[in-house]
């Protein structure tokens, strides 16, 4: 990660206190002025959206590839959906906070092992995890009902239920919202400055008295902590939870999401969250080989636009942040 | 029991014909090339239209001549590639390398529903046309011996480039230290080149091989280029032999594992992958 | 505290207002959000009752979506509903639509679940299409099952074996229709061919895909041995991963136990690889296999790789059955596919012509029968027990369970010089009276019946 | 009181004796430690900062002994050093480079949640440091891009800001111009010889060592030849011949 391209101190000017504002402002009335399917893609993107700041997390600040958030994305959303299964709990706050728990316990057990390895080995690695836990969903039929799966049709939500998208949205904006100052204040605090230097040069920052294992560890369970929420957050968008949900293909999603949007600003994972789930939505509806065309944008995208459509706006706009 | 040491050797050439050019790719450039599988499904792809082309002509030799062609143009094309897409990219952080082979798997995938449509795609003449011996009283396809002799010769081949021959050792330097190298005077660029055109035209040769025994589908890429990397991992990237030895074992452990531990059989591969990175890091033969 | 003048402080300030209002406009939104508001009862004047208006039949275009997953290794057989829907459409409107309707095909090709519930709930609120037919496999049903009951779309599933579809998924499905046959009525067919072909049967292997579908169809199978032919033992229960590249150590397994049949449920890629290697293991000399899942390969493989006499079972659509000279509706539809796609027929183009021409007639009748164009509902009413000529024959939708009445087919596999793959000949028809379990009924149970 | 002694180090590298049988004495000052290549200056840095660990022999640090004390913990008890390769966070600001260093200080480093600037004092440390090293018109822009004295400067500025109370520069003007070294010497000798940290710096420039040093350590193959004040040290003709080059 030694050349990582230019990355501007992150100053706020007073251009992007308003671009913040206008964004926010956007988001709360969005499902007024994008009404009906759109709401519903709104809210898939704000989840996605968390999903890739748990691979930014620890590509950006960190230094390391992460091939498995899947893991604990799928984890999260598997709980969900058993603990509604079999114990037939449905109250939307216990199957959350246990779904986000369980996915952060797994997040604390592999990434204890995983951070012990940097580049490509902790790449393969996590990427041999999202696949194990895949083929155990597959396994485990009288569990997890195997390849067919487990569905919620839909959760019961303050007055209705979450069928009702506008609703739901806004329970996933608030959480969205949440999750996106949570990390805007560890990426500027003591903490988020000293991973930037494990980043940069782990040997030097170590010499100067730095557990480098400990903060990776930290990173790796909060960026689980994320990857959980998103996950529990998406199930009743996705209505039906497959083994598939684990995969690395998924996984490949988040990164595209935050190279898409440019990882090296902050909106950058959120604005390719947006851009990925609105392309795919409708490349997929119009033509049949929806591949070819996903696969010609990522080529442009890895050799054209090193900082995505943020570094793009940002030429000219200056103070994005 | 014989039998299933043999399996276990057919599945392990398998496995060594994709995995061994993707070793040479990733040690030398350091570069996660998803599409090696797809280089795989190519060959797999262009050795059945070949044979299928050949086969009517009753002759044959040149079915099994029609099995080469396809691994002199996926190198072709492989080389094409990474003079025009890779090349730009080498000094920029894998993540970009990784997308980009990430893009090249989908538009391949949508190229071979093009061309080949979505049916399993294959071409038994080959196979069927060696038939089968007894041995120790269970039949066993012949063909399978031509495969486990290909994986052989690709060995052999390997051995002997990065042992003996002056290109194979400036091979073994890039692979040390590519910045050293350079220094040294050492055309990086060029021996990249080369180091890609020999793993796609291995991945293109070991796909035209397996086609007659195995069928192409959607997804075959993908299947193939993880099960490749489970072996560069387990190995440890220092030698090819290494990477040979790997494979062997993984092809009779799985081989073996149907009979003794079925449940298991799927996860064997990855299991095999997290309990190497605990106790031994550096690989096997790292 | 220091007053710290930096951009930051302002910064986090408007993040705050942001989620303030975010949370005012919740609170607006709770609001302003359509929820069931008490209508306040007004004064009820004498009110004359008046017949509602004829409902006109309407203009736009029947809308159709078809759903498959198209692009995945399966594509080849779960996507031929795309064709077949898109000839029967050109058929309805050169004969004048639907009521004089024009029917529009929208095709959908969806790559994994997620997909599939956001392009079926976009189907339905944006496209606001009549009918949706899908075929991606039980996974895909299972999933949008529970939205058409919710969102009130009438919904045909061409691929969903899973008895769970109607006794646990969706118990009283009423906007759901299932033409596709459960896993128990295949497991009780195969094993009947079995009894019929070989009746002194006693070792039985069983090698199965390593899925949801594989297991269940395996567990069936078991249960139907030992209800049919008592006494049979299974030796061996096998479960390849799905896309297995390297059978050989199965099929070593199977010939060193040589047992009497072996029940071979791969099917597309997979049974194409385990064949071909277990051809070159003497496979075929080792043991009598029975071929379940050809229904969707029989048509798709060539003659090298399935050798002639070997006892295959095919579910609810062989495309040479009703023989077409008797009955055109197959003989015609055959041959306009063929000459579409190039390709032979497996059994979703039959689930495509049961959903289409169900539909048309079900509101063609209801609109004589009230005089008025059909809503959803009463097209539902009419589907039920509706019995019509398809494909594959004569057949009808069960009112309890909206299940289709499908046949199954088996025989022995013979090489014909009119068509490249091998077909089956001659052919034994097992009705659903046979195998199909009355609704809500486990195979299980319903054989305990027969034998009293 | 002593504040830094070697007592028998010995450190060879196979048969290389980096160095061969060392005692010295460390206390105030600013000593320069000259030799010809591979006489073992930087070997003897890596010994004292924990970088390497000798193979005989005893190191005491304020009357503790730190021979095999990992380098972590002599940061903590005082011995900080810079690189001769230069080792700076390349991506993050020269700011940022210097405030991680003080944060690390006074420990701050699992602060998840407030923000950074919250911490007046690391601020105002930060900005003196600057100001000391001449950095602060640079204070925004990132390491990577620095000129190369600058990057000297900001190597030498990380490892002050541990507060040290000994300071191991091992050769701070390597590679600049003249005009260069003499600059970032005033600046490091300056900001040394006002906080009264002792500092050891290995050096090659000749002049930069008579002009700055109050003493001067003459190594050769791993041996300590002379030891003493400038004015000494120069008319010794060994050491004329041997380092500069007679």
């Amino acid at each position: 990660m030694k050349n990582i391209i230019r990355i501007e101190k992150l100053r706020i000017t007073e251009k992007s206190k308003v671009v913040t504002v206008v964004f926010v402002l956007i988001l709360i009335f969005a499902p007024y002025l994008f009404p009906g399917h759109n709401t519903y893609l709104l809210a898939l993107s704000l989840v996605m959206a968390i999903f890739a700041m748990s691979f930014n997390l620890l590509f950006r600040y960190l230094g390391l590839l992460s091939f498995g958030q899947a893991a604990y994305f799928g984890t999260a959303a598997y709980v969900v959906v058993l603990l509604y299964h079999h114990l037939g709990i449905d109250s939307m706050p216990i199957l959350f906070l246990t779904a986000v728990a369980v996915a952060t316990a797994l997040a604390a057990s592999f990434g204890y092992i995983c951070v012990k390895y940097t580049e490509f080995y902790f790449a393969i690695l996590t990427l041999a995890i999202g696949e194990l836990l895949y083929f155990l969903a597959i396994k485990l039929k009288w569990l997890t009902n195997g390849t067919d799966g487990l569905g919620i049709t839909y959760l019961p939500l303050l007055w209705t239920n979450t069928l009702n998208t506008v609703v739901y949205y806004y329970l996933v904006l608030i959480v969205f919202l949440i999750s996106v100052l949570f990390l805007w204040r560890l990426t500027h605090s003591p903490f988020g400055l000293i991973i930037q230097t494990i980043r940069d040069n782990p040997t030097r920052i170590e010499s100067i008295g730095v557990k480098i294992r400990r903060y990776q560890w930290i990173t790796f369970i909060i960026a689980g902590v994320y990857a959980g929420v998103a996950g529990a957050l998406v199930v009743p968008l996705y209505g039906h939870i497959v083994p598939d949900i684990l995969r690395w293909h998924v996984s490949g999603e988040a990164i595209f999401m935050c190279l898409l949007g440019g990882y090296t600003s902050f909106l950058g994972p959120i604005i390719g969250a947006l851009i990925y789930t609105f392309i795919k939505d409708h490349l997929i509806a119009e033509l049949i080989y929806w591949q070819l065309v996903l696969g010609i944008i990522i080529v442009f995208f890895a050799l054209m636009f090193r900082e995505g459509i943020v570094g793009l706006v940002r030429r000219g706009v200056r103070g994005v942040p | 029991m014989l039998a299933y040491i043999l399996n276990g050797i057919f599945f392990a050439s398998i496995l060594f014909l994709i995995s061994a050019g993707l070793a040479l790719t990733f040690g030398a450039m350091r570069i996660l090339n998803i599409a090696h599988g797809s280089f795989f499904a190519l060959g797999a792809y262009l050795g059945g239209t070949f044979v299928i082309l050949v086969a009517d002509t009753g002759v044959p030799v040149y079915m099994y001549l029609a099995l080469l062609i396809p691994a002199v143009i996926v190198g072709i094309i492989g080389l094409g590639l990474e003079v025009s897409l890779f090349r730009p990219i080498y000094e920029r952080e894998h993540v970009y390398q990784l997308l980009l082979t990430f893009g090249l798997v989908l538009i391949f995938e949508d190229i071979f529903r093009l061309i080949w449509g979505t049916t399993s795609y294959t071409a038994p003449q080959p196979y069927a046309y060696l038939g089968t011996i007894k041995i120790l009283g269970f039949e066993y396809p012949i063909y399978a011996f031509l495969v486990i002799g290909t994986g052989l010769l690709a060995l052999i081949f390997l051995t002997y480039l990065l042992g003996k021959t002056k290109t194979g050792k400036i091979i073994r330097v890039v692979t040390e230290n590519r910045f050293m190298a350079a220094s040294l005077g050492v055309n990086t660029k060029k021996v990249f080149s080369l180091v890609f055109l020999i793993g796609a035209v291995l991945a293109g040769l070991g796909g035209s091989i397996t086609i007659p025994m195995l069928v192409a589908l959607p997804g075959l890429a993908v299947e193939m280029v993880i099960l490749a990397f489970a072996v560069i991992i387990v190995s440890g990237l220092k030698s090819i032999p290494g990477v040979f030895l790997t494979s062997l074992i993984m092809g009779i452990l799985r081989s073996f594992g149907v009979v003794f531990f079925p449940e298991l059989v799927l996860f064997i591969i990855y299991l095999v992958v997290i309990i190497v990175f605990i106790f031994r890091p550096r690989g096997l033969f790292g | 505290m220091s007053e710290v003048k930096t951009g930051r402080r302002t910064a986090l300030k408007y993040i705050a207002t942001g989620v303030i209002c975010g949370a005012v406009a919740g609170v607006g939104g709770y609001l302003a959000a359509p929820k069931k508001v008490e209508v306040v009862e007004k004064p009820v004047e004498k009110v004359v009752y008046k017949p509602p208006p004829k409902r006109p039949i309407p203009k736009e275009p029947i809308k159709i979506g078809v759903m498959a997953w198209a692009t995945g290794p399966y594509g080849f057989f779960l996507g031929q509903g795309i064709p077949s829907a898109e000839i029967l459409a050109e058929e309805i409107n050169a004969a004048g639509g639907i009521l004089g309707r024009k029917v529009e095909i929208i095709s959908i090709d969806h790559p994994s679940v997620d997909v599939c519930v956001r392009e079926y709930k976009r189907l339905v609120t944006e496209e606001k299409v009549d009918l949706i037919f899908e075929t991606g496999g039980s996974g895909f049903g299972l999933a949008i099952a529970p939205l058409a009951e919710e969102m009130k779309t009438l919904t045909f599933h061409g691929d969903v074996w899973t008895v769970e579809l109607f006794l646990k998924k969706v118990p009283k499905p009423k906007y759901n229709f299932r033409i596709a046959q459960p896993d128990s009525q295949s497991a009780i067919a195969i094993v009947l061919s079995i009894k019929k072909y070989y009746p002194d049967v006693s070792t039985v292997a069983i090698i199965s895909p390593d899925y949801a579908w594989g297991r269940d169809q395996s567990a069936m199978q078991q249960e139907a041995l030992d209800a049919l032919i008592p006494g049979t033992k299974v030796v061996l229960d096998l479960y390849p991963a799905v896309g297995e590249k390297d059978y050989t150590s199965y099929i070593t397994k199977i010939n060193d136990i040589k047992p009497d049949v072996t029940i071979v449920n791969l099917f597309a890629g997979d049974f194409i690889v385990f064949n071909k290697q277990a051809l070159g293991m003497g496979f075929y000399k080792n043991t009598k296999p029975a071929i379940t899942a050809l229904n969707s390969d029989v048509p798709m493989l060539t003659k090298e790789e399935v050798p002639e006499g070997v006892l295959a079972h095919c579910a609810h659509y062989w495309f040479l059955w009703p023989p077409h000279e008797r009955y055109p509706i197959n003989g015609e539809h055959v041959k306009k596919f063929i000459a579409k796609t190039g390709k032979y027929l497996t059994y979703n183009p039959q689930n495509a012509y049961v959903t289409i021409m169900g539909y048309k007639i079900a509101v063609e009748r209801a609109y004589e029968k009230l005089g008025e164009y059909p809503t959803t509902e009463q097209i539902i009413e009419e589907l039920e027990g509706m019995g019509f000529n398809a494909l594959a024959g004569h057949g009808f939708f069960r009112p309890e369970d909206h299940q289709w009445t499908s046949r199954q087919f088996m025989g022995l596999t013979k090489h014909v010089p009119e068509y490249d793959c091998p077909i089956i000949e001659p052919i034994t028809v097992i009705d659903p009276a046979e195998s199909l379990p009355p609704p809500g009924m486990s195979a299980k149970d319903w054989i305990m019946t027969w034998k009293k | 009181m002593v504040l830094l002694s070697l007592e028998k180090v010995k450190k060879s590298f196979g048969e290389i004796h980096a160095i061969d049988d060392v005692n010295l004495e460390i206390d105030k000052g600013l000593i320069s430690i000259i030799g010809p290549n591979g006489a073992g200056k930087t070997t003897l840095v890596n010994v004292i900062s924990g970088t390497l660990f000798p193979d005989e022999g005893k190191i005491m640090f304020e009357r503790r002994e730190i021979t095999k004390k990992p380098m972590t913990e002599r940061v903590k008890m005082g011995i900080a050093r810079s690189y001769q390769l230069v080792q700076l966070f390349g991506n993050l600001t020269v700011y940022d480079n210097i405030r991680a260093c003080c944060i690390l200080r006074k420990n701050l480093g699992m602060k998840l949640l407030s923000s950074v600037k919250k911490f007046k004092s690391v601020s105002e440390e930060c900005e003196e440091i600057c100001e000391r090293f001449l950095l602060s018109d640079k204070k925004d822009m990132l390491a990577r891009d620095l000129p190369h004295g600058d990057k000297k400067l900001l190597d030498v500025a990380i490892a002050y800001a541990l507060r040290p109370k000994i300071l191991l520069l091992d050769e701070p003007t390597s590679g600049l111009s003249v005009y260069e070294r003499n600059r970032v010497m005033d600046i490091i000798t300056s900001t040394v010889k006002k906080d009264g940290i002792t500092t050891v710096i290995v050096e090659h420039d000749m002049d930069i060592v008579f002009n700055y040093s109050d003493r001067i350590i003459v190594m050769h193959e791993g041996k300590i030849i002379a030891d003493g004040k400038p004015e000494e040290v120069e008319k010794l003709s060994l050491v004329k011949s041997l380092v500069m080059g007679g």
